[in-house]
C-alpha cells in the first residue's frame, strides 16, 4: 500500500512538532444535502400536515389479530413487503403495498387520500422516478444519512420541490399511526392536498445539485400549479406485473436541449479540487507490519 | 489549502474528470457511454499514479462498469431487507445491474468522516477513541 | 565507390520524321499541347532579310502581363473563372519560384489549375494531390490538381478549395499570365488585377544575321544519317544549340571556350537569319510561325531546311500537356522542328536527365 | 405484447424539459435490459415448486464479482458513442474545461512563459477541448474543428459544429488547441497513448516534429 | 526536394564580413542559412557567447537570387569535445543551448564519438576534415544515430582551400560513406570568408566526389538540411509532443517578416 504521507506537522506545545502521517484522497467536490429549512417554515409545514391529516382522518387500521398476511405477495417484487405489525427497530419504515382493488378492507382507512400519497422511502423513489409528485418531505431524523440522499439528486432532476422537516416522522407517525414515517411524497394532481402544496411549496427552499443547477439555472424550481386539469392518468397497474413504469412515450429530447440557449453555459463552474487528509486508522488490522520492513 | 499535495496536476486532473462526467450527463442524459468513459478514465489515472479516492466519489461510480450512478438515471436506490433485523439501502446499477449495498446501521460512521481522522484533532483523544473499534462489516461497500 | 562518376546522367532525345501534308502528322498537337514557352529560335539559312509575312508574324506576338504577390485563391475567385477562363483560355505561369524549392503555380487553357507544392505546405493546405514521381527517397513535393471548369459555385468542393486558398493558407506568388480572349474582351486582365501591381510586358525580338557558317548536311529521309552522306539528328541538334548560343564552332587552337566543330560531312553556308523571341509565347502564336515557315518554300530557294527551336520554361510544372516535369538538376525542355523543303520535318523533342519521356 | 403504462398524464406546462430527458433516460434504459419475450414470460405464467426441496444450508459463497472482461465490455459497448451528438451540448464541457486548464497553469496571463504551459499541457487531459487540425498527411482531415468527447490512443472522437462525430486518427496529424491567447501543437504521432497513461508517462526526447 | 540551405557559415567578429557572405549566400539561391558559433573547452569555464541577433546584422534580410522571400538566417552553435565532461554542458536543459536553434557537437575521440551518436541530445555531428580521421567509424553508432534522426556534416570549404585538406576530406568522407551509405549527411560549406561558398547545385555535384548519389548528393544540400532545423525546432518543444507559443506570435509569422531573435518561437513545422 505505497500511500504517499505527506507529514503533516501538527503544531504542538512540546518542542519537536511530531509529524503525523496523513494520507491525501481526493475528495468529491460536490457536497449533496439538503437545503436548511427556516424554523418557522418548518412549524408551519408541520401545523398544516397536522391539520390535513386530522381533517381527513387517514389511519392505519391494524389488521385483524390472527397472524395472516394481509398482502398478497408479489411475486418478483421489488418493493419491500415487511409486515406492518412487526419490526420493533427503531427505524424501521413502512412500504404499505399500492393496494389492489380486490382487497378492499385494507389497512388504511380511506383509500382515495391513501392513494395521492407516497409514504415510505421506497414507495417515494419509485413515484420520482415514474415523475408523479408535486411535493416530496424528508424527516432530518433519519439515520444513516444515505437512506433519503439519493432523494434529493431525484427530485432536483425531476425538478420537484423537496426539503428535509425536522420532526416530521413524529408528528405524521402519530396522526398515521404508523412506526415512523420518513419520506412522504404528495402526488402531483392530488385534489384533497392541494391547497397543502400550495400553502407549502413556497415555503420550501430551491434545491441545489451543483452539477445539476448549472445547466438548468433559469427553469424557476419551486412554481408547480397544481391546478392543472387533473386529468385521471390512465394508470393500469400492471396487477402483478413488474411495477417499475415501462417507459412508453419516447419523447425526442433534442426539443428539450434545443431549447437552452447559450445564456446557460457561462454558469457552468468548476468546483475547486477539494483534498482531504485523513490520520491512517490504527484500529485497522494491517498485514503482519512486522516482517514488511517500514523503510 | 492543497498547495503542497505531491502531484496535484493529477488530482486537478481527477477532479475535471469528475465533473465533466457529471456536466455531460446533466446536459444530456442519453449520453451514458460518455460519462462512463470519464469515469473509466479517472480510475486508471488513479490506479495508475496510486491517488486515493474518497468513499464518497466511489460510492458514485459502479465497480463493475464504472459508470456514474446517479439515482434516477443510471442508478435505482432502494431499501431492502437483509437478516432479520437489519435493513439495507441497495444501489443497483441500471447499465451493468451491479449492486451496491450500505447497511443502514445509524452509529456506523465512515472512518474518513470520523473526527479524529483529522490530522489537525489533537492526538491525546484519538487514543481512546480509536480503541472501540467501529463494527466493520464486510457488508458495507469500502 | 566512384561508379557514380563514369555514367553522365541520361538524356532524352526524340526524334521524329514526318511530312506535313499527310494527315496524321502530330506536328500540331505537339506545339498545342506544349503551353509555357520561353523562347522562340528561327534559323533561315541563305537568308539576308526576313520575308514581310514572317515578320510582320515575329513581331505580332501577344503581350502578356506579370502581377505580383497574386494569392492563388484570385485564380479559383468565381468571377475571374467566369469572365476569363470559361472565355477563350488563359495560360498562367508563377514567375521567380523554382520548381524543386517552393510552391509553383500553374493554369492550364483547359481550365485545371496546377499547384506543385513542398511537403510543409501540402500538409497544410487540406487539398487532396498525388505525390510528385520525381521526388528522392523522402517525398518532398506534392502535385494538387483543380479543374476550375468544373468548380460549380455552391458546391462543398469549391467552398473547400475557396477556404483552403483564402484561409487556411495564403499562396501568394508572382504571376505571368495571358488571355487568349475570342475578341469581344470587355474587361481585361489589367483591370482585373490593378490592385496587384500588374505590369504589360511585350516579348523581346532579337535578329541576327550569321556569315559563312559551316553546317552539317542532313537529309531528310534518314534521321540517323549514313556515314559520308549526312549526319544524324542529334549531332545536327548539338550544332543548332551551338548555332543559338553564338558559339564558333570552327574549333581553333586559340578559342579556350569550346573545342565544339561542326559535324562532318559539312559544308557552309554564306549567310543565315537567326531570329530569337523571348517571353511568355503562346503556343497559338508558334504555331502560325511553323505554318508560315511552311509557305516560306512556295517560291523556290536555296535553303535546304529552316529550324525553329522552342524552348519551355525551366521551372514550370507541367512540360507536355498536364505531364508532370521533372526536375534534378536542369530542368530543360524544348523541342525543335527543322523543316525541308519537300514539306518533310524532322521533330525533336529533348527532356532533361531526370524526367520523363515526353510524348 | 409488452405491458406498457401509458404515461400520458398532461404534466403543467412549467414542467421542466430538463426532467423530462432524465426520465425518458432513466426508463430507456431500465426497458433494455428485459427483452421481449422475458417479460412475456414474466408475466404470463409462474412456476410452482410442488414439493418443497429443502437443501440444507446453502452457504452462498460471496463469490468476488470480478470485472467485466474485455469481451464482455466490448459487448455492452460500453464506451461506443451514439453517432448523433450535439454539438451545443458539450459547450458547458468546453467551459469546464477551459476553467481546468486556467487552473492547471494557475492563471494563463500572457506573460506566463509558454514553457512552463508546455510541460503542464503535456500531462493536461484534453476531453471537452476545441480542437483543429492544422497538418496532416492526409489534407481532407485539415480543417475539422470540434470539441473532443473521447481520446483513446490512437484516435480522437470530436464532434464538429454540422453535429456529426468524427473520428480522427492521431497518427500524422498536427492538433491546435487554442485557449487564452496560446496556440498550442500537439503532434498526434508521438501522443499515441491512453490518456490515463499520459499522466503517468515520462516523456523521452524522440524523432523530429517532422510529419 | 526542399529549400537549399547552408548550415554552417563561421561567425566572425566584424560584422560587415558576416554581412557580406550572407548576401552572397542569399545571390548563389540558398533560402536558409545558420551562423555558427564554435566553443572550445581550452579552458575550464569558457564564457558562452550570446548569438547576436540577426535584427541588428541586417535591418533588411536579404532576398534569395530567384524568389521573392527573404533569407532565414538560424543560430547554431558547434562544441569542440575532447573529453567527456565537457558534455554535460550539452544537456538540453541548459540555458545555452536553448539560445541556439541548431546544436552540433564534433567529437575528437571514438568514444565520445560514440556517446555523441547514442546518448548526446545534438542535432549534427561533424567530421573533422582538416586531419587524418583519429578513429575508424564502425557501424553501430553510425547506425543508432541514423535511427535517432542525427545528420553527419562534411565541411568543404576546407577542400577547396589547399590539396592536402582536399585529401583528408574526401577520404574521410569515403570512409564515413562507406558506414552510412549515403543516409543522413549534410554538406555545408563552413566559409568565413564570402569568396569560399559555392552554388547549391555545383555542392550537389560535389557530393558524387564524396562517395554520394546524384539524389543523395541533392538531398545532402536541401531535404536532410530542413531535417535537421526540424530536430533542433523539437528541442524547443516539449518533449517533442506539445509547442505552445503565444498567440499574437503566429500572426507575425503569417506575415512572413519575422524577426528572428533567438527566442522567437518561429513555427516551422
Amino acid at each position: 500500500m505505497a500511500a504517499h504521507h505527506t507529514p503533516i506537522s501538527v503544531g504542538k506545545a512540546s518542542g519537536k512538532a511530531k509529524t503525523v502521517q496523513t494520507k491525501t484522497s481526493f475528495n468529491n467536490p460536490y457536497n449533496i444535502c439538503w437545503s436548511p429549512l427556516e424554523r418557522e417554515n418548518m412549524h408551519y409545514i408541520l401545523e398544516i400536515l397536522q391539520k390535513r391529516f386530522k381533517e381527513l382522518g387517514l389511519q392505519k387500521k391494524e389488521p385483524p389479530t390472527r397472524k395472516r398476511r394481509p398482502r398478497i405477495c408479489t411475486k418478483g417484487q421489488k418493493g419491500d413487503n415487511k409486515d406492518p405489525e412487526e419490526g420493533s427497530w427503531d427505524v424501521m419504515q413502512e412500504v404499505p403495498m399500492e393496494s389492489s382493488e380486490e382487497e378492499q378492507h385494507q389497512g388504511w382507512s380511506n383509500l382515495e387520500v391513501r392513494k395521492q400519497l407516497a409514504i415510505g422511502i421506497n414507495e417515494v423513489t419509485r413515484a420520482l422516478e415514474k415523475d408523479e409528485l408535486g411535493l416530496v418531505l424528508v424527516c432530518k431524523s433519519v439515520k444513516p444519512v444515505h437512506m433519503t440522499n439519493h432523494l434529493i439528486q431525484l427530485s432536483c432532476s425531476r425538478a420537484v420541490p423537496a426539503c428535509q422537516v425536522p420532526r416530521l416522522s413524529e408528528n405524521v407517525s402519530a396522526l398515521l399511526c404508523l412506526k415512523s414515517v420518513l419520506a412522504l411524497g404528495f402526488m402531483r394532481n392530488s385534489e384533497s392536498f392541494v391547497n397543502e402544496i400550495n400553502a407549502i411549496i413556497p415555503k420550501v427552499p430551491p434545491l441545489k445539485v451543483p452539477w445539476l443547477d448549472q445547466t438548468t439555472p433559469q427553469q424557476d424550481v419551486v412554481q408547480k400549479d397544481p391546478e392543472t386539469p387533473a386529468k385521471e392518468t390512465v394508470q393500469c397497474v400492471a396487477p402483478d406485473g413488474d411495477v417499475k413504469l415501462r417507459g412508453s412515450q419516447k419523447r425526442k429530447n433534442d426539443e428539450v436541449t434545443g431549447t437552452k440557449q447559450d445564456s446557460d453555459i457561462s454558469q457552468v463552474t468548476l468546483h475547486p479540487l477539494k483534498i482531504k487528509r485523513v490520520v491512517p486508522n490504527p484500529a485497522k488490522i494491517r498485514k503482519q507490519k512486522g516482517n514488511k520492513k517500514k523503510k | 489549502m492543497a498547495t503542497n499535495v505531491k502531484d496535484k496536476d493529477a488530482y486537478l486532473r481527477l477532479n475535471f474528470l469528475y465533473q465533466a462526467a457529471h456536466c455531460v450527463l446533466a446536459t444530456n442524459p442519453e449520453n451514458v457511454e460518455l460519462a462512463r468513459f470519464y469515469c473509466h478514465t479517472e480510475k486508471n489515472i488513479s490506479k495508475r499514479l496510486v491517488l486515493r479516492q474518497d468513499p464518497s466519489v466511489k460510492r458514485t461510480i459502479c465497480k463493475k462498469c464504472c459508470s456514474l450512478l446517479v439515482p434516477g438515471v443510471t442508478a435505482t436506490v432502494r431499501q431492502r431487507k437483509c437478516r432479520q433485523r437489519q435493513r439495507k439501502t441497495v444501489v443497483r446499477c441500471l447499465s451493468c445491474g451491479k449492486t451496491k449495498q450500505f447497511l443502514n446501521n445509524p452509529s456506523y460512521v465512515l472512518w474518513g468522516d470520523r473526527p479524529e481522522s483529522q490530522p489537525q484533532y489533537p492526538q491525546s483523544q484519538s487514543k481512546q477513541v480509536a480503541t472501540q473499534k467501529p463494527p466493520v462489516n464486510s457488508k458495507t461497500a469500502r | 565507390m566512384y561508379m557514380h562518376l563514369e555514367q553522365c546522367p541520361r538524356h532524352l532525345l526524340v526524334c521524329e520524321k514526318s511530312n506535313f501534308t499527310n494527315e496524321k502528322s502530330r506536328h500540331g498537337i505537339h506545339v498545342q499541347s506544349h503551353y509555357f514557352n520561353y523562347q522562340v529560335n528561327m534559323l533561315i539559312p541563305e537568308c539576308a532579310v526576313l520575308p514581310s509575312e514572317l515578320n510582320a508574324l515575329v513581331n505580332s506576338f501577344e503581350k502578356y502581363y506579370l502581377v505580383k504577390n497574386v494569392p492563388v485563391y484570385e485564380l479559383v475567385e468565381q468571377q475571374f473563372i467566369d469572365r476569363f477562363v470559361k472565355k477563350g483560355s488563359v495560360y498562367a505561369l508563377s514567375y521567380n519560384t523554382q520548381i524543386d524549392q517552393d510552391n509553383t503555380v500553374a493554369l492550364l487553357p483547359t481550365g485545371t489549375l496546377i499547384l506543385s507544392v513542398d511537403k510543409d505546405t501540402y500538409e497544410e493546405l487540406g487539398l487532396e494531390g498525388k505525390s510528385s514521381q520525381y521526388s528522392h527517397k523522402a517525398v518532398m513535393r506534392y502535385v494538387i490538381t483543380v479543374d476550375l471548369k468544373s468548380l460549380v459555385p455552391g458546391t462543398a468542393k469549391n467552398k473547400r478549395v475557396m477556404w483552403a486558398l483564402k484561409e487556411k493558407l495564403l499562396v501568394k506568388c508572382d504571376f505571368l499570365i495571358m488571355w487568349n480572349s475570342p475578341g469581344d474582351e470587355d474587361f481585361s486582365l489589367s483591370t482585373h488585377f490593378e490592385k496587384y501591381q500588374c505590369k504589360e510586358h511585350a516579348p523581346a525580338v532579337s535578329t541576327k544575321v550569321l556569315r559563312d557558317l559551316p553546317y552539317p548536311v542532313i537529309q531528310s529521309c534518314d534521321l540517323r544519317g549514313n556515314p559520308e552522306k549526312s549526319c544524324d539528328a542529334s549531332e545536327f541538334m548539338e550544332w543548332l544549340g551551338a548555332v543559338t548560343s553564338e558559339i564558333e564552332c570552327n574549333n581553333e587552337a586559340s578559342n579556350f571556350l569550346s573545342t565544339f566543330c561542326c559535324p562532318e560531312p559539312s559544308s557552309v553556308m554564306e549567310k543565315a537569319y537567326l531570329c530569337t523571341v523571348t517571353g511568355f509565347l503562346l503556343p497559338e502564336n508558334i504555331c502560325k510561325l511553323l505554318e508560315q515557315l511552311c509557305h516560306y518554300f512556295d517560291e523556290p530557294k536555296f535553303a535546304q531546311w529552316t529550324s525553329l527551336t522552342v524552348h519551355g520554361f525551366a521551372d514550370s510544372p507541367v512540360s507536355w500537356g498536364s505531364a508532370e516535369h521533372g526536375f534534378h538538376k536542369g530542368g530543360e525542355n524544348f523541342y525543335n522542328f527543322v523543316v525541308f523543303k519537300n514539306r518533310d520535318y524532322w521533330l525533336q523533342m529533348a527532356v532533361g536527365s531526370h524526367d520523363g519521356c515526353p510524348p | 405484447m409488452a405491458l406498457a403504462y401509458i404515461a400520458t398524464k398532461e404534466h403543467s406546462p412549467q414542467e421542466s424539459k430538463q426532467a423530462k430527458a432524465f426520465i425518458d433516460s432513466f426508463l430507456k434504459r431500465s426497458l433494455h435490459n428485459l427483452q421481449e419475450e422475458e417479460i412475456q414470460r414474466h408475466t404470463d405464467y409462474k412456476a410452482v415448486v410442488l414439493e418443497h426441496k429443502y437443501n440444507g444450508k446453502k452457504t452462498q459463497k460471496k463469490k468476488k464479482s470480478k470485472g467485466l472482461s474485455a469481451k464482455q465490455k466490448r459487448e455492452m459497448k460500453l464506451f461506443h458513442l451514439k453517432p448523433e451528438q450535439q454539438r451545443s451540448v458539450f459547450l458547458p464541457l468546453n467551459e469546464l474545461w477551459k476553467q481546468y486548464i486556467r487552473d492547471l497553469c494557475n492563471g494563463l496571463s500572457p506573460e506566463s512563459n509558454p514553457q512552463m504551459i508546455q510541460s503542464k499541457l503535456l500531462k493536461a487531459d484534453f476531453h471537452g477541448a476545441i480542437v483543429t487540425v492544422t497538418k496532416s498527411k492526409c489534407p481532407s482531415y485539415v480543417g475539422t474543428t470540434g470539441i473532443i468527447l473521447q481520446e483513446t490512443k490512437h484516435v480522437f472522437r470530436i464532434v464538429t459544429q454540422h453535429d456529426r462525430l468524427k473520428v480522427i486518427p492521431k497518427r500524422n496529424s498536427v492538433f491546435t488547441v487554442e485557449i487564452d491567447g496560446f496556440i498550442t501543437h500537439v503532434y498526434g504521432s508521438k501522443f499515441q497513448l491512453k490518456s490515463s497513461e499520459r499522466s503517468a508517462k515520462k516523456f523521452k526526447l524522440k524523432g523530429t516534429i517532422d510529419l | 526536394m526542399a529549400v537549399f540551405v547552408d548550415l554552417n557559415i563561421r561567425q566572425t567578429s566584424d560584422k560587415n564580413l558576416l554581412r557580406k557572405t550572407i548576401e552572397i549566400a542569399a545571390h548563389l539561391g540558398y533560402s536558409t542559412i545558420a551562423v555558427n558559433y564554435v566553443i572550445e573547452f581550452q579552458d575550464k569555464k569558457q564564457n558562452f557567447i550570446k548569438p547576436i541577433p540577426v535584427n541588428d546584422l541586417f535591418n533588411s534580410l536579404p532576398i534569395v537570387q530567384g524568389k521573392s522571400k527573404p533569407i532565414r538566417v538560424l543560430n547554431r552553435l558547434t562544441v569542440v569535445v575532447s573529453d567527456a565532461v565537457q558534455c554535460i554542458e550539452l544537456r538540453a536543459t541548459s540555458p545555452h543551448i536553448r539560445l541556439y536553434d541548431i546544436v552540433a557537437v564534433l567529437p575528437k575521440t571514438e568514444k565520445l564519438f560514440h556517446t555523441a551518436c547514442m546518448t548526446l541530445d545534438v542535432d549534427i555531428i561533424c567530421i573533422t576534415v582538416t586531419e587524418k580521421q583519429p578513429f575508424h567509424f564502425r557501424r553501430p553508432p553510425v547506425s543508432g544515430a541514423i535511427e535517432r534522426g542525427i545528420f553527419f556534416e562534411i565541411i568543404y570549404s576546407h577542400a577547396t582551400k589547399d590539396s592536402t585538406m582536399r585529401r583528408y576530406t574526401i577520404s574521410n568522407s569515403l570512409s564515413l560513406m562507406q558506414i552510412c551509405k549515403g543516409k543522413n549527411v549534410v554538406l555545408s560549406s563552413g566559409a568565413e570568408k564570402p569568396l569560399e561558398l559555392r552554388g547549391p547545385y555545383d555542392i550537389a555535384n560535389l557530393g558524387l566526389l564524396f562517395g554520394l548519389s546524384e539524389g543523395d548528393a541533392k538531398a545532402a544540400v536541401s531535404t536532410n538540411c530542413r531535417a535537421v532545423i526540424l530536430h533542433g525546432e523539437t528541442r524547443k518543444t516539449a518533449m517533442g509532443v506539445v509547442y505552445t507559443m503565444k498567440k499574437n506570435q503566429t500572426l507575425l509569422d503569417k506575415e512572413e517578416d519575422e524577426v528572428t531573435h533567438p527566442l522567437s518561437k518561429r513555427m516551422k513545422t
